[in-house]
Parts: C-alpha cells; sequence; structure tokens
C-alpha cells in the first residue's frame, strides 16, 4: 500500500517534468510543423547555465533558474531566426537542421564543461515521510514550480491575444492563415517559449538528479513518447499524456522493472497509436 | 464502342442519406436515383452540403444513416479504390493532378490505376486534342494554366472508363471562355463511354444546358427535384440561393 | 474534330526504360565496389568501403519509404531482424552459405513488416514516423529481453565466417565482397521496385486523394513498400553482422535511425544516388571527425545544418542544379524554349 | 561522387606505402580506438591522457632502445564512440596507417567490435572491458588490462561484512553489455558468501531513479550493489537510496568514479556507508605519477582514475616492444609480452590469470584498493593484493 502510493507520487513528480518538456514540444510542432530533435540540447543547456549562475557566479539558485529560463529561450529565438527560419517549409530539412542543432550544442557544452558531472545540489535537502511514503522537499519545489509554470502557459494559451493565435495555429494551420494571421510573425516567439521550458525543466531538474553533457537524451524519446500519446499539437493532450508517462512508467518499473517497465510503456503507446491514431486528445482530422 | 453501356451494372442510388460532424448536421435524409447513363445536376448554396455528398457517395466519408447503392451493391463506407473499381469515379472541385509528373505522365498513372491498357488514350484522342492537351504533352502539370490543369483531372478520371462519374463542380473557376469544355466533355463522356453523371455546379447556364433533371440541396435538405426550367423558377430555389449563406464550402477540396 | 486525325496528333508511346540514368549510375558505383579488393588492400579503404555500403544500403529503407513521403524510423528495427536472423542460422544450425543467409535476412524482415506494415500505415505521415519510433525501441528492448534466442546484452558472439560454394569468405576483402554482394543485391531490388511501382508511389507521395479516386489501393502499395524495405534494411544488418562477426544490441541502436535519415536526405533524396552520394559524403566525414576527438559530433551536426541551408534537394540537387547551369553558361549549348510562366492555381470558385 | 572518394582513397594509400618506407626510423606507433564523445567520452579521455604521457616519457627516458637507436612513440587516437562499428571502423583506420600495437579500448560494445578487427589485421591489443568474453583463446594476441569483478568482488565483499551486518543485497545495473556482465558475476560472489541477493536492470538512458528504488528496496534488502553502473547513474541512485530512506551500506563493486559519483549524489554524507572497487590504491607512489604527469606535460592528469591502468598497460606495451627488438612484428610483441612479469614501477607487482574465467592467461593481475566512506566520512584505502589463480 506504502508503495502504491509511493509510486504514484514518484509519478507526479516525473509527470510534472514531462509536462513542461512536452509542452514547448508539441507547441513547436504545432505551430512551425516542426520536429525539435535538439530540445534535450535546450534541457542540457538551462542545466548549465544555472549551474554556471548558482555555483560558479554564486548567484542566488531563483535567479540562476531565471537566467537559464531566459538564456535558452534567447537562443531558441536566434536558432528560429537565423537557421530554421530558411527551411521551414521543408519537414525533412527541419528535421535535419533540429538535429544538426543538437550536436553542435552537445559538443560545445562537452567543451566548455568536461565530460563529467559537476557537484550542482538543489539548495533545499530533506525529505518529506509520512509511512512508507516519502517525497523529497527539492522535488515538492520542483513539482510546484512545474505546475505553475504549466497554469502559465495554460494562461499564455488561452486566455492572451498571442495565445490564441498560436492556438488557432495548432489547431489548423490552413485555417489561421486563411484568417489572415501573421502567422509567420509567430514563430520565433513560439519557439523561443518551448525552448525557455525546456531550459527551466533543466535548471529545476538536473539538480535533483545529475547534470552532464549528455542528459539531454532521453528527453527527446520521452518528449516523443508524450506528444504522441497526447496527439500532436494538443495542448491538454500533451499535459495529459505527461502524466500518464509518469504514472506508467513509475508502476511499470516499480512492478515489473526496468527493461520490462520500458518495454511495457512503448507497447502501451503502440497500442493506444493503433487504436486512436489521433492520440488521446488530438481530434480527428476532418479529412480534406 | 457502346458495348461497355449495355453491361452496366444499374443505377446509383442514395437512399435517405445523412450525414453529422459531431452535432452538426450536414446533411439530411437525402434520396435520389441516377439512372444509368443518365444525367443528374445537382444545384444549391454555397455549404448546401454539394463537396460533403460526393464524398459520401464515393466512399470517401462515411454515412451517419441511410445507404448508397450501385447496383444491387451497398457501396457507402468501402474505400474509394474499391468504389472506383466498381466504376464510380468522382472529380475534383479544384485542381487535382500529380505535380512532378507530365502530362502523359499522369493520364498513364489514370490508366494503370483503373487497371485499362494504352488504348483508351486513343479513344480520348479528340478529347486531349480538342482541350490541347496534347500540345503540352510532356511538361509538368502543376506548370500548366488553371483551365488546362482541371481539363487534365477531368480527363484522367474519364480515362478510368467509370460507368459513373461524379463531378465536383467542374466549370469552378474556369473562364467563360472555357467553359465550352465542359460541355463537350460531358457529351464525349456519355457518347464515347456512356458514363452515368452526377453534376455538382454552381454555373447555372451550364445547368440548364445539359441537365435533363436537377435537384436542388440547402442546408443538407433537398428541397426540389425536376426538369431544371421548372425548378429554377420556384420561389423557395430562389430563396435559398438569395438567402443562402456566403461562407466557403468548409469541405475544401486540397489541389 | 476527326478522330483520326487526333489519334495521329497523339504522341507515339515511350518505351519505358527498366530503369533511368541514376539507377544505372548507382548500380555501376556500387558495383564498382567489388573491384575495390583487387585495386587495394588498404585495410581502412576496405573498410571505409565496406562501411559505406553498409551505410546506403541501410539508408534505402529511407529511401523507399520517402518515395510515398512517409519518413521511416524503423530501419535498425529491420536491420537487427535480419542480422540476428542470420546470426542464429549460423550459430545454432550452422548454417554458413552467403545465398541461403542473404535470403534469409531479406525474407525474415520483410515477413515481419507485414504484420506491422498492416498496423501502422493507417496512420499518416507525422504520425507513421513517430510509430516506426517507437517501434524500433520495443525492437530493442526485446533483444534485450529475449536472451535465450538474442543472447541479451551479450549479443551473439563467435559466428562462423560466410562461405560460398563451400569457400569461407574471412579477411578483409572476402569481408568486403560479401558486404558488396549484399549492397548489389539491395539496390538492384530497390531500383527494380521503385522504378517498376514509379506511377504509384509518386502519386501517393504527391496526392493519396486522387489516386485512390483513381482505384489506386494506397495501403497495399505502402504496405509493399514497407515490406521491401525492411527486407532491404535485413540485408544491411546481415552485412553488418558479419563485417563485426557478432550481433549486438547496441549495433541496432534506436538513434542511429537518425544517421540513416541524415544520409538519404543529406546525399539527395530525389534519386536513388543520392543515399550512394549521402552514405559516402557523411561516413567519410565522420571518419575524419572522428580523428579530432570531442569535436566530432559538433562537426559533424555543423556540417548536416550547412549541406542542408546550402543544398536544397541534397548533394545530388546541388550537383544537378550546377550541372544545368554549367550547361546554360556554356554558349555551344542550344537555346532552350523559355519555360512557360506557372500560373498560379486559382482556387476558388467563380 | 562515390568513384572520386575511391581514387582519393588510392591516392591515400599510396601515401600511406611511402609513408611506412619513411616510418622505419624507429618510431612505435600505438593506436586507440578511444570513446571521445558521448556519455563515455571520460574514460577515452583518460586512456589518451595515459597514452600520450607514457609516449613522451619512453621518449624522455629512452625507454625503448632497438638495436643501439632510441625509438620515438607516437600515439594516435581516434574516436570509437562506445559503439561496435565505431571501434571497429577505428581500428580499420589504425590499420591503414601501418598501426597494429593497439592499446584500448574501453567499453564492452568496443571491444566486441574490435576483435575481428585485430584478428584479422593480426595486430596486439591490450583492451579493458568487464564483459566475460573480453578475451579468449580466440583471439591470442587479445590481452587484458586488468581483473574483473570475479578477480576483486570478493575481498571487497569480505571487508563490508566486516562492518556491516546483512544478508541480502539488492544489486543495481544498467540492462546491457555492461551492466549485467558484472551484476551477474557479483551476484554468484555474492551467493557463494551466503548472501540472499535480488537483481535489478534498468533501461540505460534512465534518468531519474526513484521508481527503480522503489522496486528494489520492496525486498529489504541490508545492502546494495551498484555493480558497473555509470558514475552519473549511480552519484543518482545513491541520492534517491538514502531519500527513500535506505540505510544500509551500498556497494559499487564497478570501476572507477567515485570522486564523481560524491558529486552527483551531494556529499560524502549522502554517501554515508560506501564501499568501492579502486582499480589502483592512491598512494605516494601514485602520487608522484600524478606529479611526473604534471612536470611532463604541464597539465594535471585526466580526471579518471583508469588513468593509472592505463599508463600500466601502454608502459607495458613499451617493455614488451623492448624486450621484442620490434616495433612492427606484433605477433613478436605479443609473445614477449605473455613472458614478461606484471609489474609497473608506479603499481606495483602481480601476476597473469585469466585461465580459468577467459581460458587464456593473458590478464594482467595487480594490487587493488579497496574505497570505503563510514559514517559519512572518507576512510584510508585498503591496499589489496593483486589476486592469482589457484
Amino acid at each position: 500500500m506504502d508503495n502504491l502510493i509511493a509510486t504514484g507520487l514518484i509519478g507526479i513528480s516525473l509527470g510534472s517534468q514531462y509536462a513542461l518538456l512536452a509542452l514547448g514540444f508539441t507547441l513547436i510542432f504545432g505551430i512551425l510543423g516542426v520536429v525539435n530533435f535538439a530540445h534535450g540540447g535546450f534541457y542540457v543547456m538551462g542545466g548549465y547555465v544555472a549551474y554556471y549562475c548558482s555555483v560558479v557566479l554564486g548567484l542566488p539558485f531563483p535567479v540562476a533558474v531565471l537566467a537559464a529560463t531566459l538564456a535558452t529561450a534567447a537562443l531558441g529565438w536566434l536558432f528560429e531566426m537565423i537557421i530554421l527560419e530558411r527551411v521551414i517549409e521543408d519537414h525533412q530539412a527541419t528535421l535535419m537542421v533540429t538535429m544538426g542543432f543538437y550536436l553542435v550544442m552537445a559538443t560545445a557544452i562537452l567543451l566548455l564543461f568536461g565530460p563529467e558531472s559537476p557537484e550542482f545540489s538543489f539548495p533545499i535537502t530533506g525529505v518529506w515521510r509520512a509511512g512508507g511514503a516519502y517525497v523529497p522537499y527539492a522535488n515538492m519545489v520542483v513539482i510546484g514550480v512545474c505546475l505553475a509554470a504549466i497554469v502559465f502557459v495554460y494562461w499564455l494559451i488561452y486566455r492572451s491575444g498571442i495565445g490564441r493565435a498560436m492556438r488557432a495555429m495548432a489547431e489548423d494551420r490552413a485555417v489561421a492563415s486563411a484568417l489572415g494571421m501573421r502567422t509567420r510573425a509567430l514563430f520565433p516567439f513560439a519557439f523561443a517559449l518551448a525552448t525557455g521550458l525546456a531550459g527551466l525543466t533543466g535548471a529545476l531538474v538536473t539538480p535533483i538528479l545529475a547534470l552532464a553533457p549528455h542528459v539531454g537524451d532521453p528527453v527527446l524519446a520521452f518528449s516523443f513518447l508524450t506528444v504522441i500519446l497526447g496527439g500532436l499539437g494538443s495542448v491538454a493532450g500533451a499535459t495529459v499524456a505527461a502524466f500518464i508517462v509518469g504514472m506508467v512508467e513509475a508502476y511499470a518499473a516499480v512492478y515489473l522493472g526496468g527493461s520490462k517497465g520500458a518495454l511495457a510503456l512503448f507497447v502501451l503507446v503502440l497500442l493506444i497509436l493503433v487504436v486512436r491514431p489521433q492520440g488521446l486528445l488530438g481530434r480527428e482530422v476532418r479529412r480534406a | 464502342m457502346s458495348a461497355s453501356l449495355a453491361a452496366s451494372a444499374g443505377a446509383l442510388r442514395a437512399d435517405s442519406i445523412s450525414k453529422a460532424f459531431g452535432g452538426l448536421k450536414v446533411f439530411h435524409d437525402v434520396s435520389f436515383t441516377l439512372p444509368p447513363a443518365g444525367l443528374l445536376g445537382v444545384i444549391g448554396p454555397n455549404g448546401a452540403g454539394k463537396t460533403t455528398m460526393i464524398n459520401i457517395m464515393s466512399g470517401r466519408l462515411p454515412l451517419s444513416s441511410g445507404q448508397v447503392l450501385l447496383g444491387d451493391t451497398r457501396i457507402d463506407g468501402r474505400p474509394v479504390y474499391a468504389n472506383a473499381d466498381q466504376g464510380l469515379v468522382r472529380s475534383f472541385q479544384q485542381t487535382a493532378t500529380f505535380a512532378g509528373s507530365s502530362v502523359e505522365d499522369n493520364l498513364i498513372a489514370a490508366l494503370r490505376f483503373a487497371k485499362r491498357d494504352r488504348s483508351v488514350l486513343e479513344r480520348l484522342a479528340p478529347l486531349l486534342d480538342r482541350f490541347g492537351l496534347i500540345e503540352c504533352w510532356g511538361r509538368h502539370a502543376e506548370v500548366l494554366p488553371y483551365g488546362l490543369q482541371k481539363m487534365l483531372g477531368l480527363t484522367m478520371a474519364l480515362a478510368t472508363q467509370p460507368k459513373m462519374l461524379l463531378l465536383d463542380e467542374p466549370a469552378a473557376g474556369l473562364e467563360k471562355s472555357e467553359r465550352a469544355n465542359i460541355d463537350a466533355y460531358v457529351g464525349f463522356a456519355q457518347r464515347e463511354f456512356g458514363c452515368g453523371i452526377l453534376l455538382v455546379e454552381h454555373d447555372m447556364d451550364l445547368i440548364r444546358r445539359l441537365c435533363p433533371q436537377v435537384i436542388v440541396l440547402d442546408g443538407g435538405r433537398l428541397i426540389a427535384a425536376g426538369p431544371p426550367g421548372e425548378v429554377l423558377s420556384r420561389k423557395d430555389v430562389i430563396d435559398a440561393y438569395l438567402g443562402g449563406a456566403d461562407e466557403e464550402d468548409a469541405d475544401a477540396q486540397h489541389s | 474534330m476527326s478522330n483520326q486525325a487526333s489519334i495521329r496528333r497523339l504522341p507515339q508511346a515511350r518505351r519505358p526504360a527498366l530503369l533511368g540514368g541514376y539507377e544505372w549510375a548507382t548500380l555501376g558505383l556500387v558495383g564498382f565496389a567489388f573491384a575495390v579488393p583487387v585495386l587495394t588492400r588498404n585495410p581502412q579503404i576496405l573498410s571505409q568501403t565496406n562501411l559505406i555500403l553498409i551505410a546506403a544500403t541501410a539508408a534505402l529503407g529511407v529511401y523507399i519509404m520517402l518515395r510515398m513521403d512517409l519518413m521511416s524510423f524503423a530501419v535498425p528495427a529491420f536491420m537487427a531482424i535480419g542480422g540476428y536472423t542470420v546470426a542464429v542460422l549460423s550459430l545454432k544450425l550452422g548454417v554458413t552459405d552467403v545465398i541461403l543467409l542473404g535470403v534469409a535476412a531479406f525474407v525474415m524482415p520483410a515477413l515481419c513488416a507485414v504484420p506491422l506494415g498492416w498496423l501502422i500505415l493507417r496512420l499518416k505521415g507525422v504520425y507513421f514516423v513517430l510509430v516506426t519510433f517507437v517501434l524500433t525501441e520495443i525492437v530493442q528492448l526485446l533483444l534485450f529481453e529475449a536472451t535465450p534466442l538474442t543472447g541479451g546484452s551479450n549479443g551473439l558472439v563467435g559466428m562462423p565466417a560466410v562461405t560460398l560454394f563451400g569457400i569461407e569468405l574471412m579477411d578483409n576483402s572476402q569481408v568486403l565482397l560479401t558486404t558488396a554482394g549484399l549492397a548489389f543485391a539491395g539496390f538492384t531490388i530497390t531500383a527494380l521496385f521503385t522504378r517498376y511501382f514509379r506511377y504509384e508511389f509518386t502519386a501517393i507521395e504527391k496526392n493519396d486523394v486522387l489516386a485512390e479516386s483513381l482505384g489506386l489501393a494506397c495501403w497495399r502499395y505502402k504496405a509493399l513498400a514497407f515490406s521491401v524495405a525492411a527486407g532491404v534494411s535485413g540485408l544491411a544488418g546481415f552485412a553488418l553482422v558479419n563485417m563485426l562477426l557478432t550481433a549486438h544490441p547496441t549495433s541496432f541502436a534506436p538513434m542511429s535511425s537518425v544517421s540513416y535519415i541524415t544520409y538519404t536526405i543529406v546525399g539527395g533524396k530525389g534519386a536513388i544516388l543520392g543515399t550512394l552520394a549521402g552514405a559516402a559524403l557523411l561516413v567519410t566525414a565522420t571518419d575524419l571527425f572522428a580523428l579530432k576527438g570531442e569535436l566530432s559530433p559538433g562537426l559533424f551536426g555543423l556540417l548536416i545544418i550547412v549541406v542542408t541551408l546550402v543544398a536544397r534537394g541534397g548533394v545530388i540537387g546541388l550537383a544537378a542544379k550546377a550541372a544545368g547551369r554549367l550547361r546554360r553558361a556554356s554558349p555551344a549549348a542550344p537555346a532552350r524554349v523559355a519555360p512557360i510562366a506557372a500560373v498560379p492555381a486559382r482556387g476558388v470558385k467563380s | 561522387m562515390a568513384l572520386r572518394a575511391q581514387r582519393a582513397a588510392i591516392g591515400a594509400l599510396l601515401a600511406s606505402v611511402t609513408f611506412c618506407d619513411a616510418g622505419s626510423a624507429c618510431e612505435l606507433k600505438i593506436g586507440a580506438p578511444a570513446v571521445l564523445s558521448g556519455p563515455a567520452a571520460q574514460w577515452g579521455i583518460a586512456l589518451r591522457g595515459a597514452l600520450e604521457f607514457v609516449a613522451k616519457e619512453t621518449v624522455q627516458e629512452r625507454r625503448l632502445v632497438i638495436g643501439g637507436t632510441p625509438c620515438t612513440v607516437s600515439v594516435k587516437a581516434i574516436d570509437s564512440k562506445y559503439t561496435a562499428e565505431g571501434a571497429a571502423s577505428a581500428m580499420n583506420a589504425l590499420a591503414a596507417d601501418g598501426i597494429t600495437v593497439i592499446v584500448g579500448p574501453v567499453g564492452s560494445p568496443e571491444v566486441t567490435g574490435m576483435k575481428p578487427v585485430a584478428l584479422r589485421n593480426r595486430m596486439v591489443a591490450m583492451v579493458n572491458s568487464f564483459a566475460r568474453d573480453s578475451i579468449g583463446p580466440r583471439w591470442p594476441n587479445v590481452f587484458h588490462i586488468g581483473p574483473g569483478p570475479s578477480g576483486w568482488a570478493g575481498p571487497i565483499i569480505d571487508e563490508g561484512r566486516k562492518h556491516y551486518d546483512f544478508s541480502s543485497v539488492g544489486i543495481v545495473a544498467p540492462n546491457d553489455q555492461g551492466g549485467t556482465d558484472v551484476a551477474g558475476v557479483n551476484a554468484d560472489i555474492f551467493k557463494k558468501k551466503g548472501v540472499g541477493v535480488v537483481e535489478e536492470y534498468y533501461q540505460r538512458g534512465t534518468t531519474n531513479f526513484a521508481p527503480i528504488v522503489t522496486r528494489v528496496l520492496r525486498s529489504n534488502p541490508g545492502a546494495i550493489d551498484l555493480a558497473s553502473s555509470p558514475a552519473g547513474d549511480a552519484g543518482i541512485i545513491i541520492k534517491q537510496l538514502r531519500q527513500a530512506g535506505f540505510a544500509g551500506p551500498i556497494f559499487r563493486l564497478g570501476g572507477p568514479g567515485f570522486e564523481e559519483i560524491a558529486r552527483v549524489a551531494g556529499g560524502i554524507e549522502v554517501l554515508k556507508d560506501f564501499l568501492w572497487y579502486e582499480p589502483v590504491a592512491m598512494d605516494e607512489s601514485l602520487r608522484a605519477l600524478e606529479k611526473k604527469h604534471q612536470d611532463l606535460m604541464g597539465a594535471p592528469r585526466p580526471e579518471n582514475a583508469d588513468f593509472f591502468r592505463w599508463v600500466f598497460a601502454a608502459r607495458m606495451m613499451v617493455k614488451a616492444a623492448q624486450a621484442a627488438q620490434s616495433i612492427d612484428k606484433p605477433q613478436a610483441i605479443a609473445d614477449a609480452m605473455r613472458k614478461l612479469p606484471v609489474e609497473d614501477e608506479n603499481i606495483g607487482k602481480g601476476y597473469w590469470i585469466g585461465q580459468q574465467f577467459f581460458g587464456i592467461n593473458q590478464e594482467m593481475s595487480y594490487p587493488f584498493a579497496i574505497g570505503q566512506v563510514r559514517g559519512g566520512k572518507v576512510q584510508d584505502y585498503i591496499h589489496a593484493a593483486a589476486v592469482k589463480e589457484n
């Protein structure tokens, strides 16, 4: 019983991280039509910027997290404007440049910071316990900030003018263009928003896990899974799916073991796709 | 030549068909029959559900209720290609060709997919000649003028030697001077291939010229049927047109 | 209008060529690999040629699916099925004949692809991409889990050398000959297959709705292509396993699918020669960059970005464009008829 | 395109032939397929650093003299990417340069990929990896840099049992060859000592181990062994084990990387009770080696402690060349190697072993160390004698 609850708490913590990553990923896909292979790179970069600010420069941790968010957003903006924009119409070319950019980012980080993990711990330690269930305080903070960020993104998307435009783009690009929206102007903004979210996640999560140049690799696979499950471009779907993936990962790993747990997760996603090709909350596209 | 006509399997029949997207009824309880080698016009204001009707008849969209029969076979909800095999072929409102392929390759593709041989091209030669497609034989489809692309798409549909042709606004987007081509096309298809044709069209002159019978759709309902001269003077039909929503037919083609 | 006159105006049917120029050129180049062991015994040249051929053959799986604008991440999955089939046959059943093994390496993945294709080819565009990605992850995990058959994380080690008519093919140059044979088979199958069904594939790529309305059962051709792509990938898997004398899960890592896609697109997805050009360029570049140690992935990334930005249509596209410009620039060339200006489609009804 | 590549390659061949002729001025060329990119990069960087150090040392101290001529040593390290193909390709590139003396690579998949190439090109190699088949009679000229857990896990477990009381252990390792091979051997040794074992494998690439930790703690193990989990992973696992309330001792019967583990875990106090295999005991003699590296290379040694073992391996290779009086006859160098005593000026004396485990007596065994954190305090290394077979 305690295990059940403890596992559920782990699942929530995983889910909130995946949600932040997947929100950005799905926005980029929905609005730009781009599968961002560099997403994990921005996650790692967020971690290292936060590390540099807080450990090397000695800034307070919240300032470091903010700096990481802004730096990754800025780089995302520049990347979109300077490189991605040139090939935005060709989805295979966008795949190539985002992937190439990921390799460049990973190499730059390796050269700057070396291959080994630096010491980068969350400023709050300690664990809350109740029976067999437990949550480290640091994880609570991360969950809290993640939820706040998700709320912010929702506010941005569902309550602001720019959000309405982005949503229209994500749901139906052709219609939005036909309605005369200046779709192109949204691209760098949406990309920066998404990479900023990835950077924020990295800044928050790497100190409770580990920071190393390669920790971005699995981010891509999980963002993929989450977004497939939720329905491409669907903001709500990505959020729900992130928590499902987190829960399934936690319970499958605890009750089936690491390797079989991963297999179970992938098979589940495959089955869902076969039954509901549009993902859980993706709308059935009226075929035109 | 008209030997194929004799083997015609029978009429195309819509039997109180309805279609709803979510809660939105696009199409409600419509019935009509197109006899073999017949010609039936379909008119209605924008948003009346005309293109949706073609999508349903061809199998692209499933029905909400009712049925579509070709001869004795129920065909709604079957794959589009299976219905095309049965001789039920549709055209598209906007240009529909294979970009990047020459006119010749487009026609050969149509022949291949319908399992016809090249001799069909010879039968189509007068039409190809008239439209001016022979001059463009090696040119890529997407660089042709709009009207020519449209005629190419229509000719490809005919190259499959269908029993029933569903034409979705063939004259849309054509210059006035090009519209005579549609007359020639419809006449040729009926004369040479014995096709039954369901003609969805906005151009009233064209409908009057060609169709002995029309049905009128409005808001997804069949509001009138009969010879065009008679139907088009009815008050409810005129009202439907004048008050008809000016919005775009939502189920747009892809080009 | 007179029927007879019109028919006479109809251009004569061209005899459809079995293969196009690009296909012949590619097969020629792949065939040239057979001669490499005769020309040199330098192990690096042999090894580079070997790696390029394996990479190019694997990339064919991507190329075939791209004929229909479907991007496949499933290549490593089918390479693994092909490679492990060979390893199991030779280790457990003692089959070493290269022809038998080659047939098995093609047929087994192709058969596995049939039910899978049936499941996932209903998905369109980007969903297909994502599902093939998931599929590759699943196969990778299955390799670990199905230990009795696959040797789990240790892989299957210690395969005997393959034989051709009883002769062992063991040393560097013979390994290259085996790879060249498998690559040649893969390229020939792909060239013939994509040429023979080029109308169907082009139609599905450009306008599948129109193709279906003309009577083409698109899914059948997609499933067929998926199956053939799987078989060709299996040949590449065989070549890789044969080079390493080991079937090891890391050889079929899911992320390696990205490399095969990169070869195809950087080389130029429009022609089969592109996969060979892309594989040759990028495998060579990888090798050069490996000398730079830590920098190598970054340089590789930079190369991909630059080629993508500069050479739309890939290396082959760039070369074709350059050749075209050269021809136009040369005064001896006959003046070309001015092309008809494209008339923008007017998508609105009157 | 490919044609041009071929032509360029043939040109390269001609160039390399002439180069070989010129190379007869006595230069021992050591090749290293070394992982220089990706998560395992630090291992390859340690390997390359050790080789470059030994090369310079050999030249400066005239350690390699053939027929009266002092020889130089050059090092060529090529990124083998921690994959079988990467290593095979790197090895072929080395072979093409006429290099037949190999030190490296570091990881199991790489060793898998490089051995067939070494065999086909008749190279002599000194490899690392904890795989059950790293060396063997099939590969007569491949040597192994040091014993796997079969050699040293036993003494470390005994040391742990002196201080802690436990009757069961949970072993956590990644689900690939690098993980399962070591974990399996460790499990056998624990069982032989009467300790109950639960093995738990995680998917390589996992970043959050909380679920795995929950799972392994369900059986209430008295101790945990992280086997060959990479240092970064091991650090997170320890952090999360302690967060979950696990208070028992933690073993890492895998490889070096203690500093990184401690950093990731969040400090020595988090480790609390921790024992690990340290391939070499950090003592005066090794500090002297560190200093020598600083003096000779003008920079501190690579952080990864595998550096020391690779220095050992490279020096052995140089000694074998010296004994064989050859820089380019791998067979002669291998034969000489087999006759050499296992000994290093900084690391100490040992034995050739491996007959029992691998079926070939080509594994170097030398003194190692047991590292310990007890009650949150780092203890001095415990020196352990080189393991001997029989």
